[in-house]
């Protein structure tokens, strides 16, 4: 397989922390959606504290750590959200 | 004969929110009972307090999120008139940040829609809240739940 | 501090219901959640098409039942505003004929405030409904509920 | 006792019936809400098909059956309200 590229949206705190709205994120296999949360949380260690209030969205909608991701997909951590 | 067809006003606003608006939009001759919630900044809580709100959103799944949480409202009450509208940026002191309203047949259809609409949207929509406080502190707060994918 | 004096809005209109005063009527620094509930002149019932509702009250009274159900509020939940419009005479299709909205710190109390006093309103407050169907028919509707006498 | 004589105020579809909005009784005995109420049927037949949905308010407040009355209060019949 050849390398994927992921760019991941950051909104709220894991923005703020990290200090950019977005980090990009290259692996050479196939990885679900909780594997790259945690090879995030891997190379963005202010990221690691959140890990467990984490839910990816790709292309808009949740889905499942198990859930497999393509190349392409859009992407973004999701921690738990306070509007109203 | 009666009126069918659904409508819903769902959006994400810079400006301030206009309940006159809504009222007028949610009105329908189908209607017997109209619930607006109005979510209003508040200046205390717990003894701390706020000078402002704010609020950030990733906008496009925000708007689809929205419209996944009419469809299952309409889906599970006779809803004929839907209005979501969330304001984003900054919201002072007891001016609203969030309304949803809902026109049904009947009043305690109005009131299970409008909560469930509300609640699911404190859980499932993006949208963040960052907290000014009077002592200078500024802080992202959390809500208590991860959002559910659809379907699990 | 936190402001703690609770306001109420108590009326018997002649003239349409206005939502927009009653929303800056109910704005406060103190409230996270205002809830509002509107019932409105439905066309279709079952089949049978209405031309208009006329409302009358034993007026004195309908008042005084009023303020006891928000005095009933205000000890159950923190409520600090409370409007109870409710207009006479007849009121024609999908404009309001009652209005109830209440301020509260947070909206699990703000959703139940309001519904608690809008079925209370609807067994305890002497205002009868004529509807006027399409058919000519002109009757008195009659609610399922006798009125309770306080402290029974 | 000397008479007491009542003045009831009527709504509804009691009004409608009668054609009048109120009544006047009588009466050389002491009297309960309830009471008051039979009477008013005994003597305006029209009214008795509501006499079980008829609640009586004195002085602005709904009361039992039971209550007995005073001579000068203010009195009215109320059927189950439509309001709202």
């Amino acid at each position: 397989m050849p390398t994927s590229s992921f760019k991941i949206r950051l909104f709220s705190v894991l923005k703020s922390k990290l200090k950019v709205a977005s980090i990009e994120l290259k692996t050479t296999e196939e990885i679900t959606a909780g594997g790259l949360m945690d090879l995030a949380c891997e190379q963005y260690p202010p990221m690691a504290p959140y890990r467990s209030i984490m839910r990816l969205a790709v292309n808009q909608k949740y889905v499942q750590d198990s859930n497999r991701l393509q190349d392409g997909d859009e992407i973004a951590i999701i921690t738990p959200v306070s509007g109203g | 004969m009666a009126e069918n067809s659904n409508q819903r006003w769902i959006n994400l606003l810079q400006e301030p929110v206009d309940i006159t608006s809504a009222y007028r939009f949610l009105q329908t001759p189908a209607a017997g009972g109209i619930s607006i919630f109005v979510g209003t900044t508040r200046q205390w809580t717990d003894g701390q307090e706020t000078i402002s709100l704010a609020y950030e959103s990733y906008e496009p799944m925000a708007l689809k999120e929205m419209h996944r949480l009419v469809d299952l409202a309409e889906n599970h009450w006779p809803v004929h008139r839907t209005c979501l509208l969330h304001r984003l940026g900054k919201v002072p002191i007891a001016e609203a940040s969030v309304l949803i309203g809902v026109a049904t047949p009947h009043r305690p259809e109005a009131f299970k829609a409008s909560r469930f609409l509300i609640d699911q949207l404190k859980i499932q929509v993006p949208i963040w809240k960052r907290e000014l406080f009077s002592d200078g502190q500024e802080i992202w707060i959390q809500g208590a739940n991860l959002p559910d994918p659809p379907n699990s």
